[in-house]
Protein backbone atom coordinates (compact mmCIF):
# COMPACT_ATOMS: atom_id res chain seq x y z
CA UNK A 1 0.00 0.00 0.00
CA UNK A 2 2.05 3.40 -1.48
CA UNK A 3 1.92 6.02 0.78
CA UNK A 4 1.62 10.26 0.91
CA UNK A 5 2.54 12.91 2.88
CA UNK A 6 -0.60 15.08 3.88
CA UNK A 7 -0.03 18.87 6.25
CA UNK A 8 -2.77 18.53 8.94
CA UNK A 9 -3.29 22.37 10.42
CA UNK A 10 -4.73 23.06 13.71
CA UNK A 11 -6.70 26.18 14.33
CA UNK A 12 -8.42 27.61 17.28
CA UNK A 13 -9.32 25.01 19.40
CA UNK A 14 -8.30 22.81 17.54
CA UNK A 15 -4.37 24.22 17.97
CA UNK A 16 -4.89 23.99 21.87
CA UNK A 17 -5.94 20.52 21.96
CA UNK A 18 -3.18 19.52 19.60
CA UNK A 19 -0.78 21.66 20.90
CA UNK A 20 0.89 22.41 17.64
CA UNK A 21 0.49 24.33 14.75
CA UNK A 22 0.34 21.60 12.42
CA UNK A 23 1.49 17.78 12.06
CA UNK A 24 2.42 15.93 9.08
CA UNK A 25 1.01 13.06 8.26
CA UNK A 26 2.01 9.42 6.58
CA UNK A 27 -1.24 8.01 5.41
CA UNK A 28 -1.92 5.11 2.71
CA UNK A 29 -3.18 6.34 -0.25
CA UNK A 30 -6.90 6.76 -0.48
CA UNK A 31 -7.04 7.98 2.96
CA UNK A 32 -10.14 10.18 3.55
CA UNK A 33 -10.57 13.76 5.24
CA UNK A 34 -13.09 11.93 7.56
CA UNK A 35 -10.71 9.22 7.90
CA UNK A 36 -8.18 11.66 9.31
CA UNK A 37 -10.76 13.11 11.76
CA UNK A 38 -11.10 9.63 13.10
CA UNK A 39 -7.62 9.36 13.69
CA UNK A 40 -7.68 12.29 15.60
CA UNK A 41 -10.41 11.14 17.94
CA UNK A 42 -8.44 8.01 19.00
CA UNK A 43 -5.40 10.48 19.71
CA UNK A 44 -6.89 12.62 22.15
CA UNK A 45 -9.27 12.36 24.53
CA UNK A 46 -11.17 15.52 24.53
CA UNK A 47 -12.33 14.82 21.05
CA UNK A 48 -13.96 11.45 21.27
CA UNK A 49 -17.62 12.69 21.82
CA UNK A 50 -17.08 14.48 18.12
CA UNK A 51 -18.08 11.78 16.29
CA UNK A 52 -18.53 14.00 13.03
CA UNK A 53 -15.58 16.04 12.07
CA UNK A 54 -16.81 19.89 11.92
CA UNK A 55 -15.89 21.75 8.50
CA UNK A 56 -12.87 20.56 6.48
CA UNK A 57 -10.52 22.57 4.07
CA UNK A 58 -8.11 20.75 1.84
CA UNK A 59 -5.79 23.37 0.27
CA UNK A 60 -7.91 26.47 1.21
CA UNK A 61 -11.03 25.45 -0.02
CA UNK A 62 -13.92 23.73 1.80
CA UNK A 63 -14.63 20.07 0.84
CA UNK A 64 -16.94 17.02 2.38
CA UNK A 65 -15.93 14.24 4.51
CA UNK A 66 -15.81 11.86 2.21
CA UNK A 67 -12.78 14.13 -0.40
CA UNK A 68 -9.85 11.47 -0.45
CA UNK A 69 -6.75 13.32 -0.08
CA UNK A 70 -3.74 13.17 -2.13
CA UNK A 71 0.39 13.94 -1.82
CA UNK A 72 1.53 17.03 -0.53
CA UNK A 73 -2.68 18.38 0.46
CA UNK A 74 -2.80 20.96 3.27
CA UNK A 75 -5.81 19.72 5.64
CA UNK A 76 -7.76 21.59 8.07
CA UNK A 77 -10.77 20.89 10.47
CA UNK A 78 -12.22 24.19 10.60
CA UNK A 79 -14.00 24.23 14.33
CA UNK A 80 -17.48 26.44 13.79
CA UNK A 81 -16.26 29.86 12.85
CA UNK A 82 -16.93 32.84 15.20
CA UNK A 83 -15.73 35.45 12.05
CA UNK A 84 -17.30 39.30 12.61
CA UNK B 1 -11.53 44.83 -1.59
CA UNK B 2 -10.94 42.86 1.47
CA UNK B 3 -7.83 42.17 3.49
CA UNK B 4 -7.02 40.84 7.43
CA UNK B 5 -4.69 43.13 9.27
CA UNK B 6 -3.13 42.90 12.79
CA UNK B 7 -3.25 46.74 13.59
CA UNK B 8 -6.34 48.52 14.56
CA UNK B 9 -9.11 49.04 12.22
CA UNK B 10 -9.29 52.73 10.13
CA UNK B 11 -12.92 53.00 8.69
CA UNK B 12 -12.99 56.03 7.32
CA UNK B 13 -10.22 54.73 5.58
CA UNK B 14 -12.45 52.03 4.13
CA UNK B 15 -14.85 54.32 3.15
CA UNK B 16 -12.80 56.42 0.92
CA UNK B 17 -11.85 53.36 -0.18
CA UNK B 18 -15.43 52.68 -2.27
CA UNK B 19 -17.21 56.00 -2.38
CA UNK B 20 -17.31 57.21 -5.48
CA UNK B 21 -18.83 60.91 -7.07
CA UNK B 22 -21.82 58.77 -8.32
CA UNK B 23 -22.59 57.51 -4.62
CA UNK B 24 -25.50 59.15 -2.57
CA UNK B 25 -25.00 56.88 0.58
CA UNK B 26 -22.56 54.69 2.21
CA UNK B 27 -23.35 52.83 5.06
CA UNK B 28 -20.83 51.63 7.59
CA UNK B 29 -20.97 48.73 9.90
CA UNK B 30 -18.21 47.91 12.73
CA UNK B 31 -18.75 44.99 14.99
CA UNK B 32 -16.54 45.71 18.69
CA UNK B 33 -15.61 43.65 21.39
CA UNK B 34 -18.62 44.04 23.92
CA UNK B 35 -18.10 43.69 27.71
CA UNK B 36 -20.82 40.87 28.03
CA UNK B 37 -21.75 37.41 26.21
CA UNK B 38 -24.46 35.21 27.07
CA UNK B 39 -25.02 36.80 30.60
CA UNK B 40 -21.28 36.57 31.16
CA UNK B 41 -18.75 39.45 31.73
CA UNK B 42 -16.05 39.93 28.49
CA UNK B 43 -12.86 41.78 29.30
CA UNK B 44 -10.91 40.60 26.17
CA UNK B 45 -11.33 37.77 22.51
CA UNK B 46 -8.55 36.95 20.67
CA UNK B 47 -8.98 36.66 16.72
CA UNK B 48 -7.16 33.20 14.94
CA UNK B 49 -7.77 32.77 11.81
CA UNK B 50 -6.70 30.97 8.58
CA UNK B 51 -5.07 33.28 7.63
CA UNK B 52 -4.87 32.44 3.32
CA UNK B 53 -8.04 30.75 3.34
CA UNK B 54 -9.97 33.68 5.20
CA UNK B 55 -8.63 36.10 2.58
CA UNK B 56 -9.58 34.03 -0.04
CA UNK B 57 -13.31 33.33 1.54
CA UNK B 58 -13.71 37.46 2.01
CA UNK B 59 -12.64 38.18 -1.39
CA UNK B 60 -15.34 35.50 -2.48
CA UNK B 61 -17.56 37.42 -0.61
CA UNK B 62 -17.19 40.87 -1.94
CA UNK B 63 -17.29 39.14 -5.55
CA UNK B 64 -20.09 37.40 -5.21
CA UNK B 65 -22.21 40.67 -3.19
CA UNK B 66 -20.53 43.04 -5.71
CA UNK B 67 -22.05 41.18 -8.06
CA UNK B 68 -25.51 40.89 -6.84
CA UNK B 69 -25.51 44.43 -6.58
CA UNK B 70 -23.92 45.54 -9.76
CA UNK B 71 -24.06 49.29 -8.83
CA UNK B 72 -22.62 49.18 -5.16
CA UNK B 73 -18.69 49.12 -3.92
CA UNK B 74 -17.96 47.37 -0.89
CA UNK B 75 -14.99 46.39 1.03
CA UNK B 76 -14.14 44.82 4.24
CA UNK B 77 -11.30 44.55 6.87
CA UNK B 78 -10.95 42.19 9.43
CA UNK B 79 -9.20 42.32 12.66
CA UNK B 80 -7.15 39.41 14.23
CA UNK B 81 -4.99 39.29 17.26
CA UNK B 82 -5.64 40.03 20.96
CA UNK B 83 -8.55 42.76 21.21
CA UNK B 84 -10.36 44.86 24.62
CA UNK B 85 -13.82 46.14 24.86
CA UNK B 86 -14.51 48.77 22.87
CA UNK B 87 -11.93 47.54 19.64
CA UNK B 88 -13.31 46.74 17.01
CA UNK B 89 -12.84 43.69 15.31
CA UNK B 90 -14.46 44.09 11.54
CA UNK B 91 -15.28 47.02 9.49
CA UNK B 92 -17.31 46.98 6.27
CA UNK B 93 -18.22 49.77 3.88
CA UNK B 94 -20.78 49.58 0.74
CA UNK B 95 -21.20 52.43 -1.10
CA UNK B 96 -24.14 52.73 -3.66
CA UNK B 97 -26.09 55.13 -5.73
CA UNK B 98 -29.41 54.34 -3.63
CA UNK B 99 -29.19 53.63 0.11
CA UNK B 100 -31.49 50.06 -0.13
CA UNK B 101 -28.58 48.83 -2.18
CA UNK B 102 -25.97 50.17 0.40
CA UNK B 103 -27.85 48.78 3.41
CA UNK B 104 -28.53 45.40 1.55
CA UNK B 105 -24.78 45.17 0.74
CA UNK B 106 -23.02 45.56 3.71
CA UNK B 107 -26.15 43.42 6.20
CA UNK B 108 -25.20 40.65 3.51
CA UNK B 109 -21.45 40.72 3.83
CA UNK B 110 -21.45 40.60 7.57
CA UNK B 111 -23.85 37.82 7.16
CA UNK B 112 -21.83 35.56 5.13
CA UNK B 113 -18.58 36.94 6.75
CA UNK B 114 -19.93 35.11 9.83
CA UNK B 115 -21.03 31.90 8.28
CA UNK B 116 -17.91 30.83 6.25
CA UNK B 117 -14.81 32.53 6.92
CA UNK B 118 -12.51 30.63 8.77
CA UNK B 119 -11.92 32.85 11.91
CA UNK B 120 -12.63 32.23 15.37
CA UNK B 121 -12.54 33.57 18.73
CA UNK B 122 -11.43 32.91 22.23
CA UNK B 123 -13.55 35.00 24.65
CA UNK B 124 -11.68 36.17 27.96
CA UNK B 125 -13.48 37.29 31.39
CA UNK B 126 -13.46 37.11 34.96
CA UNK B 127 -14.55 33.30 34.97
CA UNK B 128 -11.40 32.03 32.19
CA UNK B 129 -11.59 32.01 28.53
CA UNK B 130 -13.15 30.04 26.29
CA UNK B 131 -13.09 29.20 22.06
CA UNK B 132 -16.37 30.38 20.90
CA UNK B 133 -19.03 27.61 19.35
CA UNK B 134 -16.89 24.34 20.18
CA UNK B 135 -18.50 23.61 23.59
CA UNK B 136 -21.57 21.45 22.30
CA UNK B 137 -20.94 23.40 19.23
CA UNK B 138 -24.55 23.84 18.31
CA UNK B 139 -25.77 27.32 18.58
CA UNK B 140 -22.45 29.08 19.34
CA UNK B 141 -21.46 29.34 16.13
CA UNK B 142 -22.54 32.62 15.07
CA UNK B 143 -22.31 35.27 17.23
CA UNK B 144 -23.63 38.22 17.44
CA UNK B 145 -22.23 41.66 17.47
CA UNK C 1 -29.62 63.08 19.91
CA UNK C 2 -30.33 64.94 17.08
CA UNK C 3 -29.24 68.39 15.32
CA UNK C 4 -28.49 70.51 12.29
CA UNK C 5 -25.73 71.81 11.20
CA UNK C 6 -24.21 74.30 8.76
CA UNK C 7 -20.33 72.66 8.92
CA UNK C 8 -19.07 69.33 7.47
CA UNK C 9 -20.50 66.33 9.37
CA UNK C 10 -17.44 64.62 11.81
CA UNK C 11 -19.26 60.87 11.30
CA UNK C 12 -16.43 59.18 13.65
CA UNK C 13 -17.64 61.91 16.53
CA UNK C 14 -20.90 61.09 15.55
CA UNK C 15 -20.21 57.44 16.37
CA UNK C 16 -18.29 58.28 19.71
CA UNK C 17 -21.63 59.95 21.09
CA UNK C 18 -23.86 57.00 20.71
CA UNK C 19 -21.33 53.65 21.16
CA UNK C 20 -21.11 52.55 24.68
CA UNK C 21 -19.13 49.48 26.12
CA UNK C 22 -22.26 47.05 26.26
CA UNK C 23 -22.79 47.32 21.88
CA UNK C 24 -21.50 44.37 19.99
CA UNK C 25 -22.09 46.99 16.53
CA UNK C 26 -22.91 50.22 14.95
CA UNK C 27 -24.35 51.00 11.64
CA UNK C 28 -23.33 54.16 10.54
CA UNK C 29 -25.37 55.75 7.80
CA UNK C 30 -24.02 58.90 5.69
CA UNK C 31 -26.48 60.20 2.74
CA UNK C 32 -24.24 61.95 -0.06
CA UNK C 33 -24.32 64.53 -2.56
CA UNK C 34 -24.17 62.60 -5.59
CA UNK C 35 -23.32 63.74 -9.40
CA UNK C 36 -26.32 62.63 -10.48
CA UNK C 37 -29.85 62.19 -10.20
CA UNK C 38 -33.08 61.14 -12.63
CA UNK C 39 -30.51 61.02 -15.44
CA UNK C 40 -29.17 64.76 -14.83
CA UNK C 41 -25.52 66.30 -13.88
CA UNK C 42 -25.65 67.07 -10.29
CA UNK C 43 -23.06 69.83 -9.49
CA UNK C 44 -24.48 70.99 -5.71
CA UNK C 45 -27.30 70.57 -3.54
CA UNK C 46 -28.84 73.60 -1.54
CA UNK C 47 -30.03 72.24 1.97
CA UNK C 48 -33.44 74.25 3.31
CA UNK C 49 -34.65 73.41 6.58
CA UNK C 50 -37.85 75.03 8.79
CA UNK C 51 -35.13 74.73 11.63
CA UNK C 52 -36.95 74.90 14.70
CA UNK C 53 -39.60 72.15 13.57
CA UNK C 54 -37.12 70.15 11.81
CA UNK C 55 -35.18 69.84 14.85
CA UNK C 56 -38.44 68.68 16.57
CA UNK C 57 -39.44 66.01 14.26
CA UNK C 58 -35.82 64.47 14.06
CA UNK C 59 -35.38 64.24 17.94
CA UNK C 60 -39.30 62.56 17.87
CA UNK C 61 -38.04 59.77 15.11
CA UNK C 62 -34.95 59.19 17.39
CA UNK C 63 -37.04 58.74 20.71
CA UNK C 64 -39.36 56.80 18.24
CA UNK C 65 -36.81 54.59 17.47
CA UNK C 66 -35.21 54.09 20.43
CA UNK C 67 -38.16 53.26 22.05
CA UNK C 68 -38.91 50.74 19.13
CA UNK C 69 -35.16 48.87 19.89
CA UNK C 70 -34.46 49.23 23.28
CA UNK C 71 -31.18 48.03 23.72
CA UNK C 72 -29.91 50.20 20.75
CA UNK C 73 -28.88 54.34 20.63
CA UNK C 74 -28.77 56.18 17.63
CA UNK C 75 -27.86 59.96 16.38
CA UNK C 76 -28.71 61.92 13.94
CA UNK C 77 -27.01 64.94 12.78
CA UNK C 78 -28.34 66.80 8.93
CA UNK C 79 -25.94 69.64 7.30
CA UNK C 80 -27.60 72.79 5.86
CA UNK C 81 -26.87 74.93 3.31
CA UNK C 82 -24.77 74.76 0.23
CA UNK C 83 -22.75 71.36 -0.67
CA UNK C 84 -20.94 70.08 -3.50
CA UNK C 85 -20.66 66.30 -4.75
CA UNK C 86 -18.95 64.28 -2.29
CA UNK C 87 -20.15 66.18 0.64
CA UNK C 88 -22.27 64.39 3.44
CA UNK C 89 -25.62 65.79 3.28
CA UNK C 90 -26.76 63.97 6.79
CA UNK C 91 -25.32 60.57 9.23
CA UNK C 92 -27.08 58.40 11.68
CA UNK C 93 -25.64 56.52 13.95
CA UNK C 94 -27.00 53.28 15.43
CA UNK C 95 -25.37 51.23 18.14
CA UNK C 96 -26.42 47.87 19.77
CA UNK C 97 -25.32 44.60 21.62
CA UNK C 98 -26.64 42.89 18.05
CA UNK C 99 -25.77 44.01 14.80
CA UNK C 100 -30.09 43.43 13.64
CA UNK C 101 -31.37 46.05 15.87
CA UNK C 102 -28.58 48.45 14.30
CA UNK C 103 -29.06 47.63 11.32
CA UNK C 104 -33.07 48.34 11.57
CA UNK C 105 -32.49 51.53 13.37
CA UNK C 106 -30.12 53.18 11.27
CA UNK C 107 -32.83 52.26 8.54
CA UNK C 108 -35.75 53.03 10.15
CA UNK C 109 -34.35 56.91 10.99
CA UNK C 110 -33.63 57.16 7.73
CA UNK C 111 -36.40 56.30 5.69
CA UNK C 112 -38.65 58.26 8.43
CA UNK C 113 -36.48 61.61 8.17
CA UNK C 114 -37.05 61.62 4.12
CA UNK C 115 -40.84 61.04 5.41
CA UNK C 116 -41.72 63.82 7.87
CA UNK C 117 -38.64 66.28 8.14
CA UNK C 118 -39.01 69.78 6.87
CA UNK C 119 -36.15 70.03 4.81
CA UNK C 120 -35.35 70.74 1.72
CA UNK C 121 -33.03 70.41 -1.43
CA UNK C 122 -32.21 72.72 -4.57
CA UNK C 123 -30.54 70.78 -7.20
CA UNK C 124 -27.99 72.75 -9.33
CA UNK C 125 -26.06 71.53 -12.67
CA UNK C 126 -25.42 72.71 -15.93
CA UNK C 127 -28.94 72.66 -16.75
CA UNK C 128 -29.87 75.09 -14.44
CA UNK C 129 -31.34 74.53 -10.71
CA UNK C 130 -34.61 73.03 -9.27
CA UNK C 131 -36.27 72.41 -5.85
CA UNK C 132 -37.05 68.90 -5.72
CA UNK C 133 -40.73 67.06 -5.32
CA UNK C 134 -42.16 70.69 -6.40
CA UNK C 135 -42.75 70.26 -10.09
CA UNK C 136 -45.91 67.66 -10.75
CA UNK C 137 -45.52 66.87 -6.81
CA UNK C 138 -45.82 63.34 -7.71
CA UNK C 139 -42.89 60.87 -7.11
CA UNK C 140 -40.43 63.29 -6.95
CA UNK C 141 -40.28 64.03 -2.85
CA UNK C 142 -38.71 61.02 -1.58
CA UNK C 143 -34.52 61.13 -3.09
CA UNK C 144 -32.69 58.41 -3.00
CA UNK C 145 -29.37 58.53 -1.40
CA UNK D 1 -65.98 89.88 12.04
CA UNK D 2 -63.19 90.10 14.43
CA UNK D 3 -59.57 90.08 13.12
CA UNK D 4 -56.80 88.21 14.22
CA UNK D 5 -52.77 88.32 13.08
CA UNK D 6 -51.31 84.98 12.23
CA UNK D 7 -47.47 84.39 10.77
CA UNK D 8 -47.32 82.86 7.53
CA UNK D 9 -43.39 81.33 6.96
CA UNK D 10 -41.80 80.60 3.56
CA UNK D 11 -39.82 77.77 2.87
CA UNK D 12 -37.84 76.73 -0.54
CA UNK D 13 -40.36 76.61 -3.31
CA UNK D 14 -42.32 78.59 -1.59
CA UNK D 15 -40.23 81.27 -0.49
CA UNK D 16 -38.73 81.91 -4.46
CA UNK D 17 -42.73 82.47 -5.38
CA UNK D 18 -43.17 84.58 -2.72
CA UNK D 19 -40.07 86.28 -2.82
CA UNK D 20 -39.78 86.20 0.70
CA UNK D 21 -39.42 84.55 4.45
CA UNK D 22 -42.51 85.75 5.73
CA UNK D 23 -45.84 87.47 5.79
CA UNK D 24 -47.88 89.02 8.38
CA UNK D 25 -51.20 87.99 7.81
CA UNK D 26 -54.09 89.98 9.19
CA UNK D 27 -57.38 87.24 8.81
CA UNK D 28 -61.18 86.75 9.94
CA UNK D 29 -61.88 84.84 13.16
CA UNK D 30 -62.23 81.50 12.21
CA UNK D 31 -60.55 81.16 9.06
CA UNK D 32 -58.97 77.73 8.32
CA UNK D 33 -55.30 77.07 6.85
CA UNK D 34 -57.00 75.90 3.91
CA UNK D 35 -58.36 78.90 3.56
CA UNK D 36 -54.99 81.06 3.91
CA UNK D 37 -53.41 78.47 1.15
CA UNK D 38 -56.25 79.63 -1.54
CA UNK D 39 -55.44 83.17 -0.91
CA UNK D 40 -51.77 82.62 -1.73
CA UNK D 41 -53.08 81.11 -5.11
CA UNK D 42 -55.05 83.88 -6.13
CA UNK D 43 -52.00 85.82 -5.30
CA UNK D 44 -49.42 83.77 -6.87
CA UNK D 45 -49.56 82.87 -11.16
CA UNK D 46 -47.61 79.80 -10.39
CA UNK D 47 -49.43 78.09 -7.63
CA UNK D 48 -52.71 78.59 -9.53
CA UNK D 49 -52.55 74.89 -10.47
CA UNK D 50 -51.90 73.85 -6.87
CA UNK D 51 -55.98 73.11 -6.03
CA UNK D 52 -54.82 71.47 -2.58
CA UNK D 53 -52.46 72.93 -0.51
CA UNK D 54 -49.11 70.96 0.60
CA UNK D 55 -48.76 69.65 4.29
CA UNK D 56 -49.10 72.18 6.90
CA UNK D 57 -47.33 73.11 9.55
CA UNK D 58 -48.61 75.23 12.58
CA UNK D 59 -46.41 76.39 15.40
CA UNK D 60 -44.36 73.82 14.53
CA UNK D 61 -46.27 70.80 14.11
CA UNK D 62 -48.25 69.21 11.39
CA UNK D 63 -51.87 70.42 10.85
CA UNK D 64 -54.59 69.21 9.04
CA UNK D 65 -56.08 71.61 5.89
CA UNK D 66 -59.40 72.25 8.05
CA UNK D 67 -57.34 72.95 11.31
CA UNK D 68 -58.86 76.65 12.37
CA UNK D 69 -55.75 79.25 13.10
CA UNK D 70 -56.46 81.81 16.22
CA UNK D 71 -54.54 84.76 17.04
CA UNK D 72 -50.52 84.68 16.99
CA UNK D 73 -50.39 81.39 15.39
CA UNK D 74 -46.98 80.51 12.89
CA UNK D 75 -48.39 78.75 9.84
CA UNK D 76 -46.01 77.23 7.01
CA UNK D 77 -47.09 75.00 4.14
CA UNK D 78 -44.60 72.64 3.92
CA UNK D 79 -43.61 71.50 0.24
CA UNK D 80 -42.89 68.01 -0.35
CA UNK D 81 -39.86 67.09 1.78
CA UNK D 82 -36.60 65.82 0.51
CA UNK D 83 -33.96 65.67 3.53
CA UNK D 84 -31.36 63.05 3.64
Amino acid sequence: MPAMKVRLLFFAVLRDIAGADERELTLADGTTASEVWQELRASYDTLADYTQPPMIAINETYATPDAVLTEGDELAFIPPVAGG
Amino acid sequence: MSYLTDAPIDAQALVRRVIRRSDGAYVLFEGVVRNHHDGKAVESIFYDAYRPMAEKEMEKIVREVEAQFPDTAVAVVHRLGQLVVGDSSIAIAAASPHRAEAFAACRTIIDRVKETVPIWKKERGPDGEEWLGWQGRSGRGGVDG
